[in-house]
Formats: C-alpha cells, structure tokens, sequence
C-alpha cells in the first residue's frame, strides 16, 4: 500500500500533517526545535500574546495532579513588538505554518494585536485565546459569556487578513453554542479545549499551591472532556475543530480526529517528551495503512454512533 | 541537551532515606556540569506525569550520579529501581557553577539535600582552589558529608557540630577566613539561601546559589519556574533556563 | 493529646466523621459491608431513587481514562417502593446515617420520591441528583439550568421532612449561582461535585467505548476540578457544602474540607479500594494530631488564600 | 471475599504473549471454585486506575494461578512483576461453573484465552467425569491446551487441528457424542458463545458459559456490568456478581 497522505488543507493553509504544537506549551519554538524538527510537523501556535510584555503570575505556578498538572503562568509573553522582532526572524528558517495566539484585556486589545501582527507574512492564523483561567482582568469572563466571544471574534475577523480561529474555554455547560456563535461572528474554525479551572491545597500551610489560587488542569487527565466538547461541537455545528487536551501519542490524536478534529495540538506532553510529534507521526501512518486510510482527512468526524 | 533512555549501574543507599543513584550516560556524562541538572520520568505511566528535577551530584567516566531522599511517589520509585532498570533522562540543564574565575577558597554553603550537587564541584575544584565544605541539617542524620573535603558541620540540635545553621557557623568564623579570595557556592532551603545572600552581599563576597522551583518542563518551554531578578526592571528570569544556579546579584531568592 | 473529634453535626444530623460513601458506588450497602463496617463511618448515600425501577443502559456502560473512569450506567435502581421495603430493612441494622439520593425525570417525579421516602424515619436527609449527565430524559438539562435547579429545590422541600442537599453539576462556568439558587430556594446544602461529562474511542470501531456515547469522569483525575468548585462555593455563598470528586485517601479528605467541605463522600475509590474508610480514618487522626486540630471541623473552610 | 496482598511465586511464560502467575494465597485457595474470578491491583498508581479481573486459572495447595495474554497496561505490569513481587488481589468473586450435576461427559468449549479457567475445571472432575475440550484460536500460536485434557484442536485458517471455529469442530463430531449426558462448559469471544448457545439450547444440551464484560469494581457496586436476563422480564443481570458464569437458559449473550 502507498504511503499515507497525512496532510491536511486546514482554512485554504496547507499543513503537512495535523500535527500542532500548543499554545503556551513550546514558548516560540526556540527550545523545542532541540527535539522536534520544526520542519517535520504541521505548525506551531505561539505562546498568548498581548499588547504590552506581560511579567506573568508569581511563583508557584505548576503543580502536578494525578495524571495532569495545573498551571497559572499568567500569560507570561514578550508582548507582539518584540515578537514580531526576534522571534519571527528564528521561526521564519522553518518551513512551517505559524499561527499567532492572542490573549487580550480587552476587545480593542484584541483587535491592536491583530492588526500589529497581520503585517507579517510569515504568520498563517490567529488562535484568540477567549479562555485563559488565569488572568483576572478578563480571560475567564470573556471566554464563558458568549456574546464577548461573539463581539471578539467579530472585531478580530474586521481587522485580521488571515483566517481566525477561537480557541474556546471547556468551563461552560454548552461549548456548542459557542461554537457557533464564533462561525456567525464570522470566525473561521475553533480550538478545543484550553484547560479546565482547578486547584490543589498544601494541607500543612492550608494554602493553595498555585499562588494564583487556581489553575488551569491540562493534560491526560482532561483528555475524556475534550474528547466529549470536540464530538460536541461536531455534532451540532459545521466550524472546523482543531482538537486539544490530553494528547499523549498518536493513538490519541487519532481518537480526536475521530470525534471531529481536523488538527490536533500537542500540549503538556511537550514538557515530558517534547519530541513526541515523531512517534506520532509514525504511529498515524501505520494506523491509517492499518485502516485503509489513505488520506487523513478522511478520519475527522468518521465517528460511528 | 539529550533525551536518553539510560541504565542504572547501581542504587546505593546512603542514609535511611538518601539514595545515590549510578547511571550509566557516556553522552550525558561528557557534556554536564557541576550545578546542571537532569529532569528524569520515573516511570511509563501517567501519573506521576511530570520529570522529577535532580541535580548531577558526581561524575565518573561514563557515569553519572545523582543523590536524593524520598520525598513523594517520584522519589519512592526511583529508590525502589534496581541495577540494570532504564530510566529516561533529560539533560544536561541550565546553568551550573561557575568555577573559573578570581578566587581561590571556594566555600561550599549547603543544607541538607543541598549537599547534592557539591560532590562534582569538589572533584572539579580540588587541588586548584581551597576548599571549605559547611554542611548542615535539623541534626545528625539529615548531615550529607558524601564526597565533601574540609568539612564543618552544623546541627539546629546542636547534635553534630556546630548548634545552628550553616549560615551562622560561616559568620562566626568569617574572620579567621575573610583575607582569603573567597567564593561561595551554596544549595538549600530558600530560607539558607537567602540568610546568605544577605550576607554575602553586605560583605561584598562574591557567590553563586543553585535554587530550586517547582517545574514543569526543565528548558524553558513552560514558563512555570519564574524568579523574581535583581536587575530593577521588574521582571522574571527562569530556573530552569536562566538558572538553577544564579549569582547573588542577580536574583530575589 | 487527646484523640481528635472527628465527629460533624450537619444539618442538625449527628456525624461520627466527615466520611460518607457516595451515591452510585455502593449500591445500598451491601456488598461494600463485607469491607466496610457502616458503624464505623459517618453516613451513606444510596444510589439514585427513581419512582419506577429503572433497567439502565445498554453495556458498554464503564471505560477507564488516565487516573480516571467514565460511567454511563443510566441510574438503573429498584425504585423507592423496592427500595424501602427490601433494602432499608438492611441498613436499619447499622448505626449509621443514611441519606437517600433521588433522580427523577421531571419536578412532580422528584416530589411524589421525596413523599413516599420521607416516611421512613431511618432515612436521615435527601440528596438530590439534578445532575446525573447520563438519562436523556433530564438529568443533564436540569442541572445545567439554573431555573430548573431552584424550582426542584423548592418542590422537593416542601413535601420533605428531612433537609435537603441537592447535588450539583460540574458542567457549568459559574456553579456558585447554582449554590446560591439552592439556598434561596430553600435547599439546606449542596453536593459538589457530580461527574463531568466526557467520551472515548475505539479507534478500531470508531465507535465510543460508552454505548450511551459520552459518560461521567470520576476519579482522582476529577479533584483539582472538584477542589475548585467546592472552594468557589465556599468563598461565595454560606451554603454548607459536602466535597466529593477523587477522594482516594486521608490527604485528599484534607484538602477538600480546608477548601470548604464539611462532610465528604468517597466514590470511585470504593471500586479500587472498598475498605478504603478504615484508613481515611486513621489518618485523619494523625493528621489533625500533628495539625493540633482538636475538632475536625475546625478544618473545613481553613484555607489560607 | 478478601482483599489481600500476595506475593507472586512464580512467573511462567506458555507463549510468546501468554503469562501464566503463580500466585500465595491460602485464603483464596481454599475458597475459590473454578469460573470465579479475582480482581487485582496491577500497581500502585492512579493510573492504570482499576483492577483488572482474571478467572483462576488453576488452584494448587495453597497457590492459586492466573492465565493471562499481555493486552494492554495493566497486563504489561503485571507480566513484569517477578517472584516475590506483590499484588493486591481481590476475590475470590462472582459465580463459577456448576460441575455438579446430572451428565457424565463434560464438553469444554473455549476459544483463546477462553482457556483460562479450564486447568482448574480439568482439575476438579478428572476422573469422575469424561472430558472433551475443545481449543481453538486464529492459528495455531492462538491455540492454548495448558491444563487441558482429551483435546482437539480448531483453528480458523487450518494451521492446527480443524479448519474452522470451535462450536463448528463441535457440531461435526456432535452425533458421535449426542447419546452420552453431555454437557457444555464454555468460554471465550462473546460470537462464539452466542453460536454456541444457540446450538446448545436448539439441542437441548445443558451448558453454561463464562462471559465477560468492562468492569470497575468486580463484586456488585458499581452496576457497571450488565448482561441482558433471557427472562423475559427486560432486565440486567450483573455479570460481576450473578455471573460471570450463567446458564445458557439465562441470558441473552
Ligand atoms: C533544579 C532542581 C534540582 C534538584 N535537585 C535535587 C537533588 O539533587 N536531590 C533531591 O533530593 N532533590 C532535588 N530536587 C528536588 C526534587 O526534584 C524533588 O524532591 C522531587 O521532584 C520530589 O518528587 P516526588 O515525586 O518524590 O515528590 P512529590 O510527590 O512530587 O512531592 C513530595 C513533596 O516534595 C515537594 N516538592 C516537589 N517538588 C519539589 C521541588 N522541585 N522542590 C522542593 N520541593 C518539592 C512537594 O511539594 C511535596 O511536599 C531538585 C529540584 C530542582 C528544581
Ligand atoms: C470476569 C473476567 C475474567 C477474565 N479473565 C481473564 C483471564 O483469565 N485471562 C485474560 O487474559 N483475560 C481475562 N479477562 C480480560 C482481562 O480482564 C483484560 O484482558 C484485562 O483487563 C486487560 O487489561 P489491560 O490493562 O492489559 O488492557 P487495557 O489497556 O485495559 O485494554 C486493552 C484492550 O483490552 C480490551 N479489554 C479491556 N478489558 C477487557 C475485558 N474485561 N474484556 C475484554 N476486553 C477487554 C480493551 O478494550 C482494550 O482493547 C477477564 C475479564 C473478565 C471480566
Ligand atoms: C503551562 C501551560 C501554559 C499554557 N499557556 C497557554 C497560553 O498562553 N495560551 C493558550 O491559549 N493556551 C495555553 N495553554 C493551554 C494549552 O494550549 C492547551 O489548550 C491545554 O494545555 C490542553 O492541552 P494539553 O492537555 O495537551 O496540555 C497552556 C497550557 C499549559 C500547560
Ligand atoms: C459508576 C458510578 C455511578 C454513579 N451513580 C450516581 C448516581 O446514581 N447518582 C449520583 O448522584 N451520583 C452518581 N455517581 C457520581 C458519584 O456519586 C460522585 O459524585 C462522582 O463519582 C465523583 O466522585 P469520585 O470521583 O470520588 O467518584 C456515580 C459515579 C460512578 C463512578
Ligand atoms: S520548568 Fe518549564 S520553563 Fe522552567
Ligand atoms: S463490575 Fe461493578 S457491578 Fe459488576
């Protein structure tokens, strides 16, 4: 049998394979490189930008919990100036896709980053970030009212010269709803999940170990969930997915693309195998020759229910 | 910086509950430092999800050890590993102790576990500089000597040594050394760290501490082991990248 | 020292510890007695009641996650009538308190359970489900809804003798408001937390493993999410709370009451682990010992943010 | 029921991937009758998460044995343990077979690792019983005859014994055996005991079969193993705890 085709054509952008790496989870690309060759997956999503640099949560912002950790970085960036400066001069020796995240105070934040940004032609996509836990001026409550969400993707979409996708909080009873108020904001796909909101206590001090108090839970513990939004919002919307939450190998991967997932993202198992996407890859080929997939596409939303 | 899937070549314990661990890394052992660092996954399940953080505590040809107490379920797994047992390690890491330079008595400030990466910076140093080794812990059992040269002791309970901290025990004998170039080079508790920031920097001794933070990644991607620096600009550095060992002047420990 | 008191006085309900076994994982006590002897604990909570016996789902109805499982069992129960005459019977032999757990598919089912059970007078106080995420025929849409929350509460009290808990859904983004809809409808206290809703695939199949598609995700991989909520509750609303989701020992028991909790129950642990209490006990000891906590309920909402 | 820590005594490999487990235990030795199953903690972690159930394989003295093929996680961890290593077992649980009765020749019908319980049934009425065991897998490395006694062999591509499945094999040589008081023992794929049990009840043959299905907790708490009642009263019986091993009569494979 022939090899088979993994790429994807995700938003008119062509991506070798469904393979991503997370936002927040490879900082911009420079570490990583050291074990995944960038040229070798489908792209990679900043680390959250905002306006200004942001100094980020003060310590103790990991944990680990069973089978997950919990983490308040703070969204912790060099703000989109100095990103677009000296980080895109090292991405930009890689031939792969680039999609800038972005995480905003406010709307008119979102739509100053956006159009800072455009400007670089080596930037394929935005991920807004309506949903980071972790910051009190905002994340939380934009990403659970969907009408935020609504005016952000729509502000972002006027501003923006390349597809939009939103990367929606898992922390509300009805992801779907808000998928689709992204795709009649004129959003062009969705991310799911970011982290579910958490926290663990030291019982000798009684204080919580993240200093922020609360954390956001990633990892594959929260892998049943973000399985469980991705089939939602698969079954009752038509907005591209691009799945994220607990994906550990390519068995994973699978299973998202199954439950709706165009591409997927690789997240906290950067931290422990931050050359993961290899194995992966590998392991998706010999899935689909298994299965007499010849293309990958032909796996999202293939579920049987 | 390798991801190595390397064998233990023996466990020995030290104490009750320290545990020297002999790793077989020829790739490892020829680049690392002293005051680098590995980031080891125990074990192949998911939880404990995260590498554990362990400084390199000596090196032999191609071996590398580390040194460790068991402390929680990452710790009690790899005590129980056994001659032979893989384990996969991430390293080297971070920045280690700068031993070049302008002095010529190391001091060697640690508190308990803090002994472990000092074993490798007195192979590397002895014979060319001074050593001083100052050791300490809450009493007698929780002392680590292993691999030290002209060692002082102090005890909280007086029970071995000097009753008192380690930061004490060099204060009180600051004198007899202070016409020697001196350098420290500390590891421990926070708290020691910071007792002897202070102190070095009110006697302008020059000095370098390997700090600890919790972490998720090890090399920087994460962003979870933040610093407060000591440059004035309000900003963070990172242990895991930047560090573990930062110079005094550096850093708000 | 002396031995810590261990005991809690709830609702006006006399406690011999905070350990209670949670609704669904014991069935009515029975089989878990061979492990745990129910005069050593401080309560049990049945499986959910329903007017009529319910069969359940269809199998697949269990599949294990990292550090976690998800159930889709469909609330199949012997209905109150079977209920209170075969299996009170046995539990009025122990000492213990038994607090009944009732779903129901719509307010007057819910009423007419609460009016046959609260004759029973060994039966100590309701729980209510409105959160089950597995029955098509309300669970989910009841506990998501903040109106329907508060409507079942104030029906339920009026026709019960005996105070009211009512155990709420982690699925939604703000689930203090639900706390707080409980007490102004009446309610005596909430349970926190249900399980979340997620799914899994065979690969091979495409099908879930769950053949009611999604289930509920209990577990340890559930409390950093539980803690969450339980200290949102705490820190919003006065409302007495009892701490549930990946309680696997004493240290856990710990952090949910120093997070708020006053009772806790003990779920997925008791399918590992049935004898599990004995040892929670005993920790607990040791703990408030080294803790000097004189009385147990010192603890609960001790956190120190 | 007991919850107990045993040690393994001994680790026996009967094929490439087939793991038979020598396991201590006089509690459960002198208590367990073939068709019950265990529940066993593979580890200590929270991940895998559940115990994983085994029928007894065998029972020897005061040793009990499990038969197993290395499937996934828990299986793996298990495979690894060595003499001596602990296991948390719980049991033993469920229904087994019921060997008494009124027939003189005892058919075993199992398909792969439906074998497991068998050496133990062999055991128990070798001798007073007539035997026939029927084995069969895709091939001939699928085939398990451990413990096994009077034994033919099926294999779905020819390359052992008969060509074809079990229940196929039985029906052939089914008239030169229909004069006897036969009855059927089974266990294996869910397919094969459907086939099988609809050829027992067309023929009037006693028979019943081990069945399985994903459990949490084994012994009747969780509700999370039902099989339909062949009562007609649209109900579920537990597998874990009415079962594992029904009459053929009873349920609705
Ligand atoms: C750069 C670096 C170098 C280190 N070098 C050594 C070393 O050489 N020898 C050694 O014994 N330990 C060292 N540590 C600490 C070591 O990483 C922790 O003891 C270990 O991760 C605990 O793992 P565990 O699973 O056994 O415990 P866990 O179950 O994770 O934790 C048990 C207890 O230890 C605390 N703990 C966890 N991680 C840390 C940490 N990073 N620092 C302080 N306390 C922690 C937890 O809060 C908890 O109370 C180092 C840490 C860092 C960051
Ligand atoms: C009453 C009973 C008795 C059993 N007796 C034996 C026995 O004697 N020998 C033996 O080898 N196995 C037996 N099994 C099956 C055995 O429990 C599973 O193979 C084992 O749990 C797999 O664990 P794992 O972690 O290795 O695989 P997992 O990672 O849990 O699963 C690997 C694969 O096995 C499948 N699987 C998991 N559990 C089961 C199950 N209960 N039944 C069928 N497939 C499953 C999964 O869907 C998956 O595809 C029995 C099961 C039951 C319910
Ligand atoms: C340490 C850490 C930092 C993160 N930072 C960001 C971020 O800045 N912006 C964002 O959109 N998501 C961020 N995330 C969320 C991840 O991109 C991802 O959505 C989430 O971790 C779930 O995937 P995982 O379970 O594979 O990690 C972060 C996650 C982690 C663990
Ligand atoms: C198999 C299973 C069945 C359950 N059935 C019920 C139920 O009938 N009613 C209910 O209110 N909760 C039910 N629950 C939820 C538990 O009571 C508990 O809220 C949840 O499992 C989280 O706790 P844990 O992580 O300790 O299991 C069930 C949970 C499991 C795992
Ligand atoms: S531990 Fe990840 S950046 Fe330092
Ligand atoms: S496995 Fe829990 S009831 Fe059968």
């Amino acid at each position: 049998m022939m090899k088979p085709d993994l790429s994807v054509e995700f938003l008119g952008i062509k991506f070798r394979n469904p393979i991503l790496l997370a936002s927040g989870t490879v900082g911009y690309g420079y570490e990583i490189s050291n074990f995944t060759d960038l040229n070798t997956i489908g792209g990679i999503v900043t680390k959250s930008l905002s306006l200004k640099p942001r100094k980020g949560n003060a310590p103790q912002r990991i944990v680990e919990t069973p089978a997950g950790m919990l983490n308040a970085i703070g969204l912790a960036n060099v703000g989109v100036e100095v990103f677009m400066k000296e980080k895109i001069p090292f991405l930009e020796k890689y031939d792969t896709n680039l999609i800038c995240n972005i995480a905003a105070g406010s709307v008119e934040e979102y739509a100053e980053c956006t159009r800072i940004l455009t400007s670089s032609s080596f930037i394929k996509a935005f991920e807004i970030n309506v949903s980071c836990p972790n910051v009190k001026d905002g994340g939380l409550i934009f990403g659970n009212d969907i009408n935020y969400v609504a005016k952000i993707t729509e502000t972002v979409k006027k501003v923006s010269s390349k597809p939009v996708i939103v990367k929606l909080s898992p922390n509300v009873s009805d992801i779907a709803s808000f998928a689709l108020a992204v795709k009649n904001a004129g959003g062009d796909a969705v991310s799911a999940i970011n982290t579910l909101v958490g926290t663990s206590f030291n019982i000798w001090s009684r204080k919580p170990h993240i200093k922020n108090v609360t954390g956001g839970l990633s990892g594959p513990a929260i892998k049943p969930v973000a399985l469980a939004k991705v089939l939602e919002i698969s079954r009752k919307t038509d907005i591209p997915i691009i799945g994220i939450g607990g994906i550990m190998n390519w068995h994973d991967v699978a299973e998202f693309m199954i439950a709706g997932a165009s591409l997927i993202q690789l997240g906290t198992v950067n931290f422990i195998d931050p050359g993961a996407s290899a194995g992966i890859i590998t392991g998706l080929e010999e899935y689909c020759v298994k299965q007499k997939i010849e293309k990958i596409t032909q796996l999202t939303a293939s579920y049987v229910i | 910086m390798h991801i190595l899937n390397c064998s233990i070549d023996s466990v020995i314990k030290l104490e009750k509950n320290i545990i020297l661990l002999k790793i077989k890394s020829p790739e490892i052992a020829s680049e690392i430092k002293p005051g680098q660092f590995l980031n080891i996954k125990v074990s192949d399940s998911y939880s404990p999800l995260l590498r554990r953080p362990f400084s390199v505590c000596d090196r032999e040809g191609d071996f590398i050890y580390i040194m460790f107490n068991i402390m929680g379920e990452g710790t009690k797994i790899l005590s129980s590993k056994r001659r032979g047992s893989k384990i996969d390690i991430l390293g080297p890491l971070g920045h280690g102790f700068n031993l070049e330079g302008d002095y010529d008595t190391a001091v060697l400030v640690m508190g308990g576990l803090g002994a472990a990466p000092f074993p490798y910076v007195v192979r590397e140093i002895i014979g060319e500089k001074e050593i001083i080794s100052i050791t300490g812990g809450r009493n007698e059992h929780d002392v680590i000597t292993y691999g030290l040269s002209n060692i002082f002791v102090a005890t909280d309970d007086g029970s071995m040594g000097f009753k008192g901290n380690v930061v004490e025990l060099l204060k009180k004998n600051y004198n007899s050394i202070k016409n020697k170039k001196i350098k420290i080079f500390a590891c421990g508790p926070s708290a020691m760290l910071r007792a002897l920031q202070e102190f070095a920097l009110e006697n302008n001794i020059d000095g370098e501490a390997a700090t600890e933070c919790a972490m998720a990644c090890g090399f920087g991607i994460c962003q979870g082991c933040p610093i407060e620096s000591a440059t004035g600009q309000d900003s963070y550095l990172l242990v895991c990248k930047d560090g573990p060992v930062f110079n005094f002047r550096d850093v708000v420990i």
